[in-house]
């Protein structure tokens, strides 16, 4: 017996008896002796559990977390507040421990709760049609790719170098597969070129991908760059920040068929990278060709209104090879968690937010622009996050100010040159909600510090 | 007062004196959040606006803002919990009960996990925090690498993939780039019949063409047809082992030698490991690459569908093409060992997602498997197919195997009275042929009619192979008491049937809705509220 | 599988074609944890024996050992998991629907004061760490105290009793110690027919006779019984307001002045503080003493029947006697304030307990405190009344009234048509007396049907000067719909009880079990599981 | 609308409306004009959630729990691992947020929870009945001196030196009100000694009250102790720890009447020292004059086995001041993590963490002794807590030792001087299956370096 099976002596030998074998390993008989292993497997002892809490406890606190600094990293993940209220519903059993909802009589909670989370998804990208869920952000966007390429069998994506370079990357991968060329436009002044985007896109594209704001926090003019392509019979797909969008136009008032995202920012942890979960909502066209599961409304024998998992005739169990998706597994529970802080938030608090990230993010970016040695990349309006480059070497000087300011208990952002060569010395700086103007002042303090001690240095070793 | 009926108090009509006694509650409509609140209600309250507020025309142009806002609900915090709450209490979860859905592996999720995950230094650490400032977070995945690298007998994982199909994907995008180097363009991969759906359904997203090979008497790989099917047009066999049918293949060897001899690459889907860890693994088979649902064996909890977690662990050949970052770990001397991730590998097929995977689920896993350790990770195994023996023989015994009788599975060698005639791994499918034909009850009669014995039914109609099937996957968490009460519910529902086969067919009757029109749901599809 | 029925399948037979479609499952008698698991079973599993083993005979004489193990349960742990999961959903509670249980304040459990609770800092702080490194802890219960004594009105206050009937008791032997320091040896305590049960009790358990004044026609102190009553042996009256019917006492300024004119202290059950913070204070009104129920008023949740915490504010003559230890601060300069301990209180009545109080319950309502600031707590009791208010206004709309008649409460000076006839504070008290001479059922007929409505019913057969009460506090976090809901779920059964009473009589229907015999219980008391 | 609260101006107009007023504060005029308030409260304004999060977060920091050093603190509460799984149990909004069960038919788990809860604890202190929670262990102790006085009306309490100071410090405070003498009889060599116990206890005698184990750490011969008393027709009353019970004679075995204890080391956690719960079992024939809520066994109307609050006529809300206690809110979810605690542990698993401490603490014991300037201050067997002096100046010294350890992250324990004036410079140090080899190991060495340091200044200063 280990730790969570439950057959003691007693039970062992009953159980044996009705099977009809003399031991356990008779019931390994089938697996030929050569493949059998002959040693336990090379692993520590087990422990107790009040062990494997502290050693999981020491490998936490060799961490850096938005716990124990002032934090200004986003780039695609957000410090965003989760209320407590999420946490006791994810943790409780009956949302936390079923699967799929494979049976609908029993998992009417589960069902209804991807009901209301496409309802908020459709209401968020003003488009027609969501499923339940995709794995997250940048797996989204090559879904949609995926989409465009049943719909209108053409052999080329074009995207633009506003989009999150996970995201551009995951496509490639992904596509490669079933041979895709991928096209990537440039940007200019912080956001996607429209005379090299329209340059880009003819008759052979499938799909054109446009980020909204871009990665550098850009608001893109999405209605724009969606009419040429749409003028070539091009998808065109969005990548959305769900929680701008209480202030940014929905996608699907500007011409675009597809909208995906990265849900982290409604309400679900940072916890490295995931799991979080990815949207996907379209025009209702397409939705016979959309990836994953989606619940649908139906009545039961008594004609009591419920739901199910419909329109699965898409899907892999039943359709295989034909399928629109291999899609199986996805991320109920982050998606509960998406569309109860989206309740949360509710209406009005949507706006708010938004409102509210748009003032601290104008005011941050004042101020770290007055900064000696801070320079703004673009001057596009944004919503919570902007690019500024340092006057240091390269992203080596970034690291090094970074350092400077992990000492002092500041994170200001992400380095842009590790994604972009040519902002070698840029940072990308967001700003949440629980980022307060004091901490965005002690940010300006702390990286003109630091800024100052990396240009004396390299300055006196130059 | 909530249209989400509580636990406490149940829907549908009683009686007494001969009048109903339900009550306009237990008569509600299901509501969902968008019918409930009112305009002005909220609970969120913003931080104070502490910075000098500038007019959003200067910030963002009118006409790139919104011009209606989202018509999300507007509800205080206390009808917000309530809704969910009882919403939570229209599911059934397997901390409620019995949840023997096969292939799955419904084991018993282990709280502690979700302390650990919660800790603030692994829930809130970015994922663009600098290596230098994640030791602890690399250091774990390392570990966990190393771990699951063990237990599969193959050297390298990466831990990228957020699920099984993903995974499954990955491998196949390897083999693809293996061939690709070798500069070979196959364009097949066989899968059997037992597959799973989404092994061919990757394959097609892949860019290849799915053949299928036919499975044998005894539920394995038919070697004949794998061998006419294999040519050097194949880049991979998918395989399931134990297989879907919850056998194990016993010719694995000579299916590892058929494909290693036309070049191809043998995918391993790990969806079933938790019948064999510790006990065989999968690269001393042959497999070059292999994916773990660490949502099924290693008990992240499957969240009413995901999260999951897909990591692979691949042969040395399959190495160089592994999707990037990897982890390193450096030490100097008996310093401190340094993790990084390095993004330098110019053979990569590069990345299949955001940042490094579902770090949350590895989290988890990784808990799970320092608590369990080598020997218990063998035990969980053992007791596995314990559990599943028994419970067939418990069916056998209780004269259930009449009716549901077992595909495959003959155990061989069995005399024609020895006790045992059937045998499986960790789980075992039954058809329900049988009892559709005598007792004119379908499986999912019976399935439906389970419910209102309190336990989730098995998987039903899968694997396609088996005519009515019914894939049970008891677990080894299960106890020996809960594995005969299921075993007598099964008894007592054909009982039930042969005298009147309606209540099956009406059932479940004691669930929070009866039996769901799904056709409707398909024919006229209402996605959405309308608002 | 379980035989704590699960919330999804519900208990009790249903009809399908004549036969019944009931299971053994939702047959299955309630078992205890100790009638589950087996010999051997176990969730716990010890860390590794890492010192060298010595016989236990040599540790501990074998004669002050155990001789016979303590037969608890042994059981794996996803059992346990299950038996208390599925034994949870037998409870009704707050966050899955309406709780107008009277005096009790059921307001909405913000999960934010959890998650606080939770943290390391305060949840695993030794209660005897050095108070140099409990800063934290002592900042904390010192902000609380001072926006406890803003809100009471009074200057000093003590956080150490565990609830509001400790907090009581605290208070009478304050009283006493306050009298004894003046040398004078008081004997009783008045309380009104009104006072809740602890009141008495305590009064006794401090050693004083209890002396009771009656009410006058408004539900108020009777000024004449209490004029009577007061003499220099008296050293103390109890007092609620708003009193258990809900009533704020009008003449609290005469009553005020009749105590302390023969020296005696007034005492502030603070159980009803949800109808006035903000509007007006207790110590304003002239009380000395007076107790918090944080678990009421300031959300602690009820955990089914605890922990609460009974924080006491006083006023300056009673402060030399109040429990030690007392936090104190101190600030050179401007530098950090530090806080600490004061143990050296030479006058002090000591220790009620052990430690500092429920230290947790004061990290919860604090952070109410702070989400809600001094407008929100306004806003708490202004809306507290409105509800309750406008709740008896509806059920006056739909004519319950006439047969659920509120006892008190008639608004001074209402013209006959006015449509304002009965007021209240926080909440009200109805009598059932005219129900039950009229449609035969008694308000215990009424509470139990209310629960097929799925509502938790109001306070039943208290205050004890109404006959067959109903004492119903809808608390400020509920909406209107609620409330219209359950006015109407009321007005239902009354209509229900006029066309078939037995309906009322015979329910609960929908629950887990029916109505239970609690005669019997009390007869042959069966208090623990026979092993 | 604040936080919590619901109510729109569209409500606001009708209720006043259906209510017949014109304000809100026409509502509040039964309180004299004089006595309402006319300016706000004088608190600070309320906070967004997360900013509430963050200053109690703020605050916590300012702690050092025994999360963040290796403490050996215990002296009545102790740092066990709490199982996760607790935390789970106590965080469903079932058992946390309703009340009393005041409705059984809506409460049967809670109920059924109690009668578990007294099954185990009447099995732990082998008494025939228990309660369903007290507040926690002191004014457990006192209950019992109550019940003592309600049976037998004698005017005088005697009570062992090693009980808890609190705990007789509570039972002063509680008795004083009806009039009680409360004698304490010293201890020698760490228990109780027999000879003044002996000559302490006559005819006058009400209860008598002793510790197992007792503060010291000490094991009481409580058998011998509880014979004396009741040859003189005293109530024995014991105060145990109930995780030494796996491994110490069950008090209802040694004559004992009345067994009361903190339960906070039953899955509870620090808390600064609350909520927790006290427990409280008697011989059955106490069971009509015993404090506290009771649950107990009956059937529904279908005949079914079902739980409800019993014995109620002992109670407050029945019998007012003539009730055996005037107690109401209870400690119900602490009892739960209690006797989930207690089930988790299991039959085997209370004996061997027993065991476990045993071992420890005796290993403990051993190596601190043989440390230059510690020596032990009894020699009696103890469970899991030992105490030694320590030869510096008094409980100043201790102070600056424990002060010098704390800088290395170890709390050796608790000075005994704060409350045994004649154990000035004692240290009481508890070892949980927490402190492993390795911590005890650590402890000895800063303990050592501490010590030494200590007596260089003070010796340097001499
Ligand atoms: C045999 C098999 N393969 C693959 C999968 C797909 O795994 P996932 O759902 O994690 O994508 C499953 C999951 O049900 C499975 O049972
Ligand atoms: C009016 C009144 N006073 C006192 C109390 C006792 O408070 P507690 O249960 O916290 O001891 C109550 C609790 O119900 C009450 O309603």
């Amino acid at each position: 017996m280990s730790r969570y099976t439950a057959v003691t002596e007693a039970d062992l030998a009953v159980m044996l008896e009705t099977i009809g074998v003399e031991s356990i390993e008779e019931l390994f008989s089938s697996i030929p002796a050569a493949l059998r292993l002959d040693r336990e497997i090379d692993l520590p002892d087990g422990l107790s559990e009040g062990e494997v809490y502290a050693h999981l406890r020491d490998l936490a606190a060799k961490n850096v977390s938005a716990e124990d600094e002032v934090s200004f990293l986003g780039a695609g993940m957000y410090d965003h507040y989760v209320p407590a209220m999420i946490d006791m519903l994810l943790g409780r059993s009956e949302f936390l421990t079923p699967y799929t909802p494979y049976q609908p009589e029993v998992s009417q909670g589960g069902l209804q709760v991807m009901f209301e989370f496409q309802t908020a998804i459709c209401e968020l990208t003003g488009l027609d049609v969501s499923n339940a869920s995709v794995y997250e952000g940048p797996s989204a966007l090559a879904a949609a790719g995926y989409l465009a390429k049943l719909t209108n069998k053409r052999g080329r994506f074009v995207i633009s170098r506003g989009i999150h370079p996970h995201a551009r990357e995951t496509l490639r991968t992904l596509s490669a597969g079933y041979g895709m060329t991928v096209d990537e436009v440039p940007l200019v002044d912080g956001v996607t070129d429209p005379e090299a985007w329209a340059a880009a896109i003819d008759e052979t594209v499938s799909a054109v991908f446009v980020g909204q704001p871009n990665f550098l926090g850009a608001v893109e003019d999405v209605g724009a760059l969606a009419g040429v392509a749409r003028e070539r019979g091009a998808l065109v797909v969005c990548s959305a920040d769900p929680l701008t969008l209480g202030i940014l136009e929905a996608p699907g008032e500007l011409g675009v068929d597809v909208c995906v995202g990265e849900g982290q920012s409604l309400g679900n942890r940072l916890d490295f990278g995931g799991p979080s979960f990815g949207f996907f909502s379209a025009r209702s066209e397409h939705v016979r060709r959309m990836p994953g599961r989606i619940a649908g409304e139906t009545v039961d024998a008594d004609g009591r209104r419920g739901f199910v998992l419909t329109l699965q005739t898409r899907e892999q169990h039943i359709r295989r090879e034909k399928a629109t998706s291999n899609i199986c597994t996805a991320q109920a529970l982050n998606a509960l968690a998406g569309v109860v802080y989206l309740c949360w938030l509710g209406r009005r608090g949507l706006v708010e937010l938004g409102e509210l990230m748009v003032q601290r993010t104008a005011y941050a970016r004042d101020v770290l622009a007055g900064l000696d040695g801070v320079e703004a990349i673009h001057s596009q309006p944004v919503v919570r996050e902007f690019a500024v480059s340092l006057d240091v070497d390269g992203l080596d000087g970034v690291l090094r100010v970074l350092d400077r300011c992990a000492a002092e208990g500041v994170n200001p952002g992400y380095p842009l040159g590790r994604t972009y060569p040519e902002y070698g010395n840029g940072l990308l700086v967001a700003i949440t909600e629980q980022r307060s103007r004091a901490d965005i002042d002690r940010l300006a303090a702390v990286l003109g510090r630091a800024l100052a001690a990396e240009r004396d240095v390299v300055g006196a070793t130059a | 007062m909530s249209s989400g009926n509580g636990a406490v108090v149940a829907t549908g009509a009683g009686v007494q004196g001969g009048g109903s006694t339900e009550t306009a509650m237990q008569r509600a409509r299901a509501e969902t959040i968008f019918a409930k609140g009112a305009p002005g209600r909220r609970a969120f309250v913003a931080p104070a606006m502490d910075v000098p507020v500038r007019p959003l025309d200067e910030l963002i142009p009118a006409r790139l803002r919104r011009a209606r806002e989202p018509r999300l609900p507007e509800i205080s915090e206390p009808e917000l919990v309530r809704h969910y709450v009882n919403l939570s209490r229209r599911n059934f979860d397997l901390d409620s009960g019995f949840y023997p859905l096969g292939s799955c592996t419904m084991k018993h999720n282990p709280r502690l996990h979700e302390r650990v995950a919660g800790l603030p230094g692994h829930a809130r650490l970015h994922p663009f925090q600098e290596p230098a400032r994640a030791q602890g977070a690399l250091e774990l995945m390392w570990n966990l690498e190393r771990a699951l690298s063990e237990i599969a007998g193959l050297p390298h994982v990466s831990l990228q993939p957020s699920a099984g199909s993903h995974g499954e994907l990955a491998g196949v995008l390897l083999t693809r780039a293996y061939h690709d180097a070798r500069g070979e363009q196959r364009t097949k991969v066989l899968t059997p019949d037992t597959a799973h759906g989404t092994n061919p359904a990757t394959v097609t997203m892949a860019g290849y063409d799915v053949v299928k090979v036919g499975i044998d008497a005894n539920g394995g790989v038919d070697i004949e047809d794998l061998r006419a099917k294999a040519d050097t047009d194949v880049a991979c066999l998918m395989l399931t082992n134990p297989s879907t049918l919850g056998l194990f293949d016993e010719n694995i060897e000579e299916i590892a030698r058929i494909v290693h001899d036309v070049g191809a690459t043998l995918y391993y889907d790990g969806a079933n490991l938790n019948a064999v860890m510790g006990k065989s693994r999968p690269g001393d088979m042959g497999f070059d690459i292999v994916h773990f649902n660490l949502h099924k064996t290693f008990t992240q909890p499957h969240g009413g569908g995901g999260p999951g977690s897909g990591p692979i662990a691949v042969s040395d050949r399959v190495e160089p093409f592994l999707p990037h970052p990897v982890i390193t770990r450096s030490q100097v001397g008996d310093g401190e060992a340094v993790f990084d991730l390095d993004h330098d590998r110019p053979e990569s097929i590069g990345r299949l997602r955001g940042f490094q995977g579902n770090y949350g689920c590895f989290v988890r896993s990784y808990a799970y498997i320092c608590s369990l350790g080598a020997a218990g990770l063998r035990d969980v195994s053992e007791v596995a197919v314990l559990n599943a023996n028994y419970l067939l023989a418990k069916l056998g015994e209780l004269g259930v195997l009449d009716l549901l009788t077992p595909a495959y599975g003959r155990v061989a060698g069995a005399e024609e009275d020895a006790k045992r005639q059937w045998g499986c791994m960790h789980e075992f499918v039954l058809s329900g042929a049988p009892m559709k034909r005598e007792l004119k009850i379908k499986t999912l009669d019976l399935a439906k009619r389970l419910l209102d014995h309190g336990v989730h039914p098995p998987t039903v109609y899968f694997p396609l192979v088996v005519e009515e099937a019914l894939l049970i996957e008891p677990t080894e968490t299960e106890t020996r008491e809960t594995l005969d009460r299921f075993a007598e519910s099964i008894a007592e529902i054909l009982r039930e049937a042969r005298e009147d086969p309606e209540i099956a067919r009406g059932a479940p009757y004691s669930t929070p809705v009866r039996r769901l029109d799904e056709g409707a749901a398909a024919k006229r599809p209402v996605l959405r509220e309308a608002l």
